[in-house]
């Protein structure tokens, strides 16, 4: 498959390329596999596809680069008109930064600690003799209005660390921008944000590019994503295209099984009636773990509390056989939350409740058994897994730790486990590092389920992972669920995941619980504001959603500002558009149940039906 | 935020030497046989023994010597030789301008030196100017300082007559005639401490190299110069200070074997003789001496290093 | 005339007296032949004759000259250097005292004592009282003169419970030093003591001004006054041109400096590179280095200085005769004096006087068939022994002492004896080790006379009788030869002693060495008197340098 | 929206599209040339190490005295190479094979600088790891302890603990093993740290593992490698540590040889030139250059796998 048209006018022609890997004295192994587009100018383009499929790679061809290890086999890269394999050093230098610049996933970590923004920003743009430093420093303000920076003459003069992660993604655009290049590559540059943010940062990175006219390369894994940016998008995978065309026809029209696969693992927006809610079912008389009134932080002050505070006077309960989801942005305390539950961060103030009774706050201090029924899946199953350990031993540990198996025992059940968990046998014999990232989050599912635990605290387990083996491990917890019948608490900042598992979800900001209730209530009105802003920042999969909702108030009370956690008052009052002055930002607000009778709690100074509810009842 | 720290590493520090004093305190303690009986050597009789050690305050018990001794540092007085009856500040006022007059003056041409080509070998590394350095240094590493020395000695000063072989000042030298006499030693002690400096400056940088944003930097068509000295040198800052550090405390204090084959009156030299003579106010005044220095030197790298770290200097 | 033969005999190496006799020769008009076959005469080879003669004239041309300044450099030094006479050291310490001081009287180079600072003396009948006549006229560096006050100071300082004067056992049966005028002084004894004067040439008794407490700038009345003296560092000394010894025109110098470089091959180096003048305590490996530089050369005194492992015959194994008859079969003389001291000394036999003393010394008794090299022999000693195995604490007192063990041990190991050696720190080991250890190493400096060294060492209730070994007829042949006038029965007493001591002492003494020195070849005009380092330390005075 | 035709590849159906690897399977470690030269050096020594006392030609504390017909040698020391003698480089300063002695002392000098390696990660890692588990006052007392041994001058605690206890080979593998477990303690305990908040420790913990299992085996087999890499470095140090005391005369016990002392002793040859011996003192000090520069070598080889590839893209 070849892409025959070849008008000299493309800012990019990528034909036939293809790199390999290089490893120390062993045979190359070819990565990316011939791969044919071409990006016309003040056209985006999207590279889509999971990991593994050489998107990141090819987007860096475009500016002459390999990662290291890597290796152009063959083909061309033109931009405009000169192929970046072969120019020299010189040129190579003047055309990246100049003629193409590049915006990476993490701003964080792209950012030079050392140097203070503005220099970075301009860097180039004066390196390559493009302005002078006033001229560079007076665009780049341009460049911080226009992306909406807050400061932006002072913006400049600050180091890294002192501007917040969705702003750094804006500098980032506004150094790929300062020299004006003509062709703009972004990889993943919003992967990493909270969808209120991503929001603001897309809306940012939409208005620019099409001010500045440049074209651009979008590479990413969300389709939802690429609908609301780009113009022509390519799917790739294993370093193959698959299928390229218009955006409007590869997200309404895919033809390949490949992307038609993609677009069905895509979750749909969060609306009540997503999951198979099982609110009301399973009651029992004692729930299988509750949280009273917690309050817990890191460090340790003089009074006993937390010189930080993370969590204040939060109330869960997790219901036997029941799925709660916990939702919030980074930084709001869900992870602490559970490593509260887990004991691994003993709170400072009120407790947890195992099967009704009060288990001690420390790890240290808890009884095995109690240990053994409440089990942790954390995030990253890179991290999570010993890299030294093999996965039977991973596995087999809580085995022989709560349940005393061993021997030919111990690897029956192994086994079993697996099998539970839909990996093949062989596995057990394997290392952390010889699996996917998909397998390796199921492994970390099978240690916990090892345990045969009553409650499994599941830290973002899918969040890490692409759309497709997401959507998977999703479908194993249900079946998992359904199975065993444990209870988990599912932390997750993603609400259509939430939404398509959760029985009840639990809303968290500024480490407060916000809203909480049966999921289908939580998910249609009254909605605590935040809830709102949070329901309609997940993009959409259709074309010009993006656009539609930065005309709404929710989208526009969106823009981010510093989380703080404070002790009186209403932790989203800066952010809410229905905050009352005086009154929001003074006192701690109610706890407002609906009417519905399902145990649907708002915490707001607004009434129900302010909120949008039928009616309301008063606090209890 | 930054200053807490400093005050901090300043606190840690203050315990330390006190730590030190007490292990140096200690260790003096176990030497063998005592200034009087060295002193008195192949002639001593008990009653000349006798009479010295009273002489010498060497029968009195451990927690009083060390009382007296701790008590008198602290109010600047080290003492009274064992050995010879002189004061030590005079046994260690002969030498310390000494050391320090040779640790500056290798500071000088060895940390220019390491920087310029830890940097140069860490621009272009893996192609031939960068595998000269790291062979380079690496063999000198490997070959123990007195081989060096001696070599040096018998082809620039016997064999070429170029330079002296013993490192003789008499005081009244001209800066530039010292740097002659010492050219040797110095030669030495800049090969033994750059060698090392270099290898770290080196990898302190490529350990920076393989951050994102030097990557960031060179897909912004940032060239090689720039992406080291402005990109990648700040953020190693840390690491080259610390070795630097290190390099200097070994030049106050390890440089024995080079003070005794170029006869140069250093400082290292005199703890050594102290030793040996269990000349034992002069081995704890000297044993401090190095001690505080590397603690001095110490805190001095860990606040440059938090000095240079954005972070600390600029909080949110 | 009675020229002493030694290995490869050089003009340098005669002994100073016997470079007179040829010297006077030449300067008297005797021609170069005449000179020649007196020297053959002895039994010299042409070879050796011719070089002697050749170097005595080159030697009388050149007379010493004024001016020039060296560097001598030391091999030990440190923070105990001193000036204080009484604490003297170091051979350095010994130098740096000659460059300052003056002593009563002087060694000459056979041994003997001439005046100094005293110009005669005279003991009584049974020489409990001595009478020294000072010199008048000489002068402190800091414009005083010398009086008997002074001396009387001095001499004190050496004698009471509470001083810590190194040399107090030699001059422990002075009572008192009495002055009796201004220019002359009385020394008070015990016991009697013949040769009290000789004791007074050596190095620690020094006399320093009346009164003076702090020696870090000492004023005396040597050849050099002192400039400036840092412990471990170094010292400066500048002609005394007011030096009170009109008998020549020394001092020649204008400037000496003294310092250490502790490192041997360092040392040497520095000699070669022309860095320093004088290089103490030549490395014997460092022979052929020095002699292929033509700026240096080797400066060697032969003397009866000795290394010795002592088997401390109070203690197991020592107490048992065959095993001392056995180790010392073991002993490879002449490889130790080849392979060690390349060459420089002569083959001991286990008794301190060795041909150096001269007259003193009792050829028979330095019979090499005493105990030769014989493993035959040591291995059936050794098995009749039943000792199974000793160990020999070693420190190096003496250059290459630690070889010489390590000769021994291998020597042992072939005949399937199993002897150790560990080598402890020089450091301490006077102290700790010296004597205490079954098995031990030491090294002596030669003495003023055959009879004070057997004494010193070997006499049974001598305190530093190492080797533990207690023979009444040696004792009492020491006893008569004090005493005795007759040359040719103090001979036989004396001979008897040393034989006894050869074969029935526990020591080895492999060698008697020679001070061995380097110099540069352009500085001249060293005595060559035996006790010490570059010809007793007796040189400041004397050298110059030849430009 | 794009006038680009929509082009689609080959279909092979819906099943075939698993998920991917994350990334090309890691290559196991492969040598340069110059790390295999380098491990064949150091593989060669270590072999001498062990079985060099069986293929020397002499003992090392044999003394060669005769030529090849019987006859004594005048002076066997510092002799040229002689193959008559079985000489191949030579003898010292005493007529001992220097050949001979630098095999015998393979076994020294790599023992000791080995033992003493052992032994200060034995006591570094232990305590080391120690202080980043246990609580803040066991760290800092920990800590401040080996700060003040790192403050000592290493060549003055070698004096005093040798004039102390005399100078034996235990005591010299105490000596180094002590002064370079100081800093294996900093590398542990840094190590332990990071480790220490990982995940998989973290979820060791919420099992409820005790200390021991969460040291043996979560943290010690991570910092296993990290480790091993400074292994080769601190051996180099430990052997040059070694032969400075050998230069201060507080070395090994004669006629054990070690290389150290083997140039020290051997360094009047030097002056002698290379006809009077200098083989005796240059000869040992190769023998430490190439085992102490193919250490480095093959861990410069290892590391240069970890770091430093993204700076060989500069342009």
């Amino acid at each position: 498959m070849t892409d025959t048209s070849n008008e000299p006018a493309n800012v990019l022609e990528v034909h036939d390329l293809m790199i390999e890997a290089r490893p120390h004295g062993a045979p190359p192994i070819p990565i990316v596999k011939g791969v044919s587009f071409d990006v016309k100018p003040g056209q985006v383009v999207a590279l889509i596809g999971e990991s593994g499929s050489g998107k990141t790679t090819i987007s860096l061809a475009a500016l002459g680069y390999t990662k290291p290890g890597l290796h152009f086999s063959g083909g061309e890269v033109l931009l405009q008109g000169e192929d970046m394999e072969l120019v020299s050093d010189e040129r190579k230098r003047q055309l990246r930064g100049e003629n193409v610049a590049y915006l990476a996933q993490s701003a964080a970590a792209t950012f030079n600690p050392a140097l203070k923004i503005g220099e970075q920003v301009t860097e180039s743009a004066v390196l390559h003799g493009a302005m002078t430093q006033e001229a560079a420093t007076q665009r780049a303000e341009e460049l911080y209005r226009a992306l909406e920076l807050p400061d932006p003459d002072r913006i400049g003069g600050r180091y890294p660390h002192q501007v917040s992660g969705g702003q750094l993604q804006r500098l980032m655009a506004a150094m790929a921008l300062v020299s004006r290049p003509s062709l703009l590559v972004l990889d993943e540059p919003t992967t990493a944000l909270d969808v209120t943010t991503q929001i603001e940062v897309l809306k940012a990175f939409k208005k620019v590019i099409q001010e500045e006219g440049s074209a651009a390369i979008y590479v990413t894994h969300d389709l939802a994503v690429v609908a609301q940016i780009a113009d022509h998008i390519v799917v790739l995978y294993g370093g193959k295209v698959m299928e390229q065309g218009s955006a409007e026809q590869i997200v309404t029209n895919p033809q390949h099984s490949y992307t038609k696969r993609l677009m069905a693992a895509v979750r749909p927006s969060p609306v009540a009636g997503l999951g198979d809610s099982m609110a009301g079912d399973h009651l029992r008389d004692v729930p299988a773990l509750e949280v009273r009134d917690v309050t817990a932080g890191y460090g340790k002050g003089a009074d006993g509390k937390p010189l930080i505070t993370v969590l204040r006077d939060v109330n869960v309960t997790i219901e036997r056989g029941h799925v709660v989801g916990i939702i919030g942005e980074s930084g709001c305390g869900k992870s602490t939350l559970a490593r509260v539950m887990a004991g691994l961060l003993p709170a400072s103030e009120g407790e947890v409740l195992l099967d009704g009774h009060a288990l001690p706050p420390s790890v240290k201090e808890r009884k095995r058994e109690d240990l053994q029924l409440v089990q942790f899946v954390f995030q990253m199953a890179d991290t999570a897994l010993n890299p030294k350990q093999r996965i039977g031993d991973i596995i087999g540990r809580p085995l022989q730790f709560y349940h005393n198996v061993h021997g030919r025992e111990l690897r029956e059940e192994v086994r079993r486990i697996l099998d539970l968990v839909e990996l093949p046998a062989v596995f057990a014999d394997r290392f952390p590092a010889e699996l996917s990232g998909g397998q390796k989050q199921r492994v970390n599912l099978a240690r916990a389920l090892a345990a045969r635990p009553e409650v499994l605290l599941c830290d973002e387990v899918t969040s890490a992972l692409d759309t497709i083996v997401g959507a998977n491990v999703i479908e194993l917890l249900k079946n998992l669920r359904d199975k065993t019948g444990v209870s988990f608490v599912f932390i997750s900042h993603d609400l259509s995941t939430v939404a398509s598992f959760a029985d009840e979800v639990v809303v968290l900001y500024a480490g407060r619980v916000v809203e909480k209730g049966p999921v289908d209530q939580v998910l249609s009105p009254p909605f605590h504001p935040y809830t709102r802003l949070l329901i309609a920042s997940v993009p959409e999969l259709r074309v010009g959603w993006l656009e539609e909702t930065m005309q709404t108030r929710e989208a526009l009370a969106g823009i981010a500002r510093g989380v703080t956690l404070t002790d009186v008052g209403c932790p989203f009052f800066d952010r809410c558009p229905v905050a009352i002055e005086g009154t929001c930002d003074k006192l701690t607000p109610p706890t407002r149940e609906d009417q519905s009778g399902h145990g649907h709690y708002i915490e707001c100074h607004r009434e129900v039906v302010e909120l949008g509810g039928a009616g309301a009842t008063a606090p209890a | 935020m930054m200053w807490n720290m400093v005050l901090r590493r300043i606190g840690v520090g203050i315990v330390l030497l006190w730590v030190v004093s007490v292990l140096i305190f200690a260790l003096t303690q176990i030497l063998p046989g005592d200034a009087a009986q060295i002193r008195l050597g192949q002639q001593a009789t008990p009653e000349s023994l006798a009479a010295l050690r009273k002489d010498l305050g060497l029968d009195k018990p451990w927690y009083i010597q060390y009382v007296t001794w701790i008590g008198n540092l602290i109010t600047g007085d080290l003492g009274i030789s064992n050995a010879g009856g002189a004061t030590i500040s005079s046994l260690i006022g002969n030498r310390i301008g000494n050391t320090v007059f040779m640790t500056a003056i290798v500071t000088l041409i060895a940390v220019p030196l390491s920087v310029v080509l830890g940097l140069l070998a860490a621009m272009y590394p893996g192609r031939l100017l960068d595998r000269i350095i790291t062979s380079g240094t690496l063999g000198l590493i490997a070959v123990p300082d007195f081989f060096v020395a001696i070599f040096l000695i018998l082809f620039l000063a016997v064999q070429l007559g170029l330079v002296p072989a013993v490192s003789y000042l008499s005081g009244t030298e001209s800066f530039w005639k010292s740097i002659y006499v010492l050219a040797l030693p110095i030669g030495t002690l800049v090969i033994v401490v750059s060698a090392q400096m270099i290898r770290m400056t080196r990898a302190g940088i490529l350990n920076v190299m393989s951050s994102p944003y030097i990557e960031m930097a060179i897909l912004k068509g940032v060239p090689r110069k720039r992406i080291i000295l402005r990109h990648a040198l700040f953020n190693a800052i840390g690491p080259i200070v610390n070795v630097i550090a290190l390099n200097l405390a070994y030049l106050v204090s390890g440089v024995v074997v080079i003070e005794t084959i170029f006869a140069y009156p250093g400082l290292a030299k005199l703890m050594v003789d102290g030793v040996q003579t269990r000349d034992i106010p002069l081995v704890q005044a000297c044993g401090m001496i190095f001690c505080s220095t590397y603690v001095v030197l110490i805190l001095i790298a860990d606040i440059a290093s938090i000095m240079s770290n954005p972070r600390l200097r600029h909080p949110k | 005339m009675t020229l002493k033969r030694i290995d490869g005999p050089r003009y340098e190496e005669l002994t100073h007296h016997d470079r007179d006799v040829v010297m006077t020769a030449l300067k008297s008009g005797a021609n170069r032949r005449e000179v020649m076959g007196w020297l053959l005469a002895t039994g010299m080879t042409v070879g050796a004759a011719g070089s002697i003669v050749g170097a005595a004239g080159e030697a009388l041309a050149a007379t010493p000259k004024k001016g020039g300044s060296i560097r001598f450099a030391w091999d030990l030094h440190g923070p105990s250097d001193t000036l204080d006479p009484i604490l003297f050291t170091s051979s350095l310490d010994y130098g740096r005292g000659r460059l300052n001081y003056n002593n009563l009287c002087r060694f000459n180079e056979d041994l003997t004592v001439g005046p100094e600072l005293a110009t005669e003396w005279e003991a009584n009948s049974n020489a409990t009282e001595w009478t020294f006549k000072l010199r008048k006229d000489v002068e402190f560096h800091d414009g005083s003169k010398l009086t008997a006050d002074d001396v009387v100071y001095s001499m004190m300082r050496h004698i009471g419970q509470e001083s810590p004067s190194k040399a107090k056992v030699l001059v422990g049966t002075v009572k008192e030093w009495v002055k009796d005028d201004d220019y002359t002084v009385r020394a008070v004894l015990d016991a009697p003591n013949a040769e009290l004067p000789v004791i007074l040439g050596t190095f620690h008794f020094k006399i320093v001004k009346n009164g003076t407490t702090d020696f870090q700038n000492p004023t005396g009345t040597g050849p050099y006054t002192l400039n400036e003296f840092k412990p471990g560092v170094r010292s400066v000394h500048t002609r005394n041109d007011n030096y009170w010894n009109d008998a020549h025109e020394g001092p020649y110098l204008e400037q000496i400096e003294a310092f250490g470089i502790t490192d041997a091959v360092a040392r040497v180096n520095a000699l070669i590179s022309g860095d320093i003048h004088m290089c103490a305590n030549l490395d014997p490996k460092a022979i052929s280095q020095v002699e292929g530089a033509p700026n240096a050369e080797v400066f060697a005194v032969p003397s009866g200085r000795y290394p010795t492992i002592t088997a401390m015959m109070d203690k197991e194994p020592g107490n048992n005769p065959d095993f001392r008859i056995g180790i010392k079969h073991l002993q490879r003389r002449d490889r130790v004096l080849k392979v060690i001291q390349k060459g420089v000394g002569s083959i001991g036999n286990d008794q301190p006087v060795g041909p150096a003393y001269g007259a003193g010394w009792c050829k028979e008794a330095n019979d090499p068939n005493t105990y030769p090299y014989d493993p035959d022999k040591a291995k059936f000693h050794l098995d009749k022994s039943g000792v199974g195995g000793a160990e020999i604490h070693v420190a190096e007192v003496f250059p290459g002492m630690t070889d010489i063990c390590l000769l021994l041990q291998r020597e042992c190991q072939k005949v399937g004896f199993d002897l150790q050696v560990k080598k402890v720190p020089n450091d301490g080991y006077w102290g700790a080790v010296w004597m205490k250890q079954p098995m031990n190493v030491s090294a002596w400096n030669m003495r003023p006379s055959a009879h004070i060294m057997l004494t010193l060492t070997n006499r049974s209730d001598a305190p530093w009788n190492e080797a533990q070994w207690k023979n009444e007829r040696f004792d009492q042949l020491l006893d008569m030869a004090a005493g005795e006038l007759d040359e040719a029965k103090r001979y036989e007493m004396m001979c008897e002693a040393q034989k006894l001591c050869a074969t029935e002492s526990g020591s080895l003494i492999p060698t008697h060495a020679a001070y061995l020195d380097a110099k540069a070849a352009n500085l001249k005009g060293f005595p060559r008197v035996p006790i010490a380092a570059f010809g007793g330390m007796e040189w400041p005075e004397f050298i110059w340098l030849d430009t | 929206m794009s006038e680009q035709d929509t082009i689609v590849a080959e279909d092979a159906g819906r099943d075939v599209y698993d998920e991917l690897p994350d990334a090309p399977p890691k290559s196991r470690l492969r040598l340069s040339w110059v790390g295999k030269v380098s491990a064949a050096v150091v593989a060669l020594w270590i072999f001498l190490a062990l079985f060099g006392p069986w293929i020397a030609p002499y003992h090392e504390a044999f003394f060669i005295e005769e030529d090849a017909a019987g006859n004594y040698f005048d002076d066997p020391s510092f002799m040229l190479p002689d193959a008559s003698v079985s000489a191949y480089l030579g003898t010292d300063y005493l007529g001992r094979d220097v050949l001979s002695r630098i095999i015998w002392g393979a076994r020294t000098t790599i023992g000791i600088s080995f033992a003493a390696t052992l032994l200060a990660y034995f006591v570094g890692i232990t305590l080391g790891i120690a202080a980043a588990v246990a609580g803040r006052l066991t760290d800092a007392v920990l800590s401040r302890i080996v700060d003040a041994i790192l403050a000592f001058p290493n060549i003055m605690l070698g004096l005093i603990i040798i004039a102390a206890f005399g100078s034996s080979i235990p005591l010299l593998i105490g000596l180094a093993g002590l002064v370079y477990a100081a800093s294996v303690f900093r590398i542990a305990r840094a190590l332990g740290q990071d480790i220490m908040v990982q995940d998989f420790v973290e979820a060791a913990r919420a099992r409820g593992e005790g200390l021991w299992w969460i040291i043996t085996r979560e943290i010690l087999p991570n910092a296993a490698m990290p480790l091993a890499t400074d292994f080769g470095l601190r051996l180099v140090f430990v052997i040059l540590f070694i032969s400075s005391l050998s230069f201060l005369g507080l070395g090994v016990q004669p006629p054990i040889s070690d290389w150290g002392s083997m140039v020290r002793e051997n360094m009047q040859g030097l002056g002698n030139g290379l006809s009077g011996g200098a083989l005796a003192s240059i000869t040992p000090a190769i023998a430490i250059a190439t085992l102490t520069i193919a250490i480095n070598l093959i861990v410069d080889d290892i590391s240069a796998h970890a770091g430093g590839s993204l700076a060989k893209k500069m342009v």
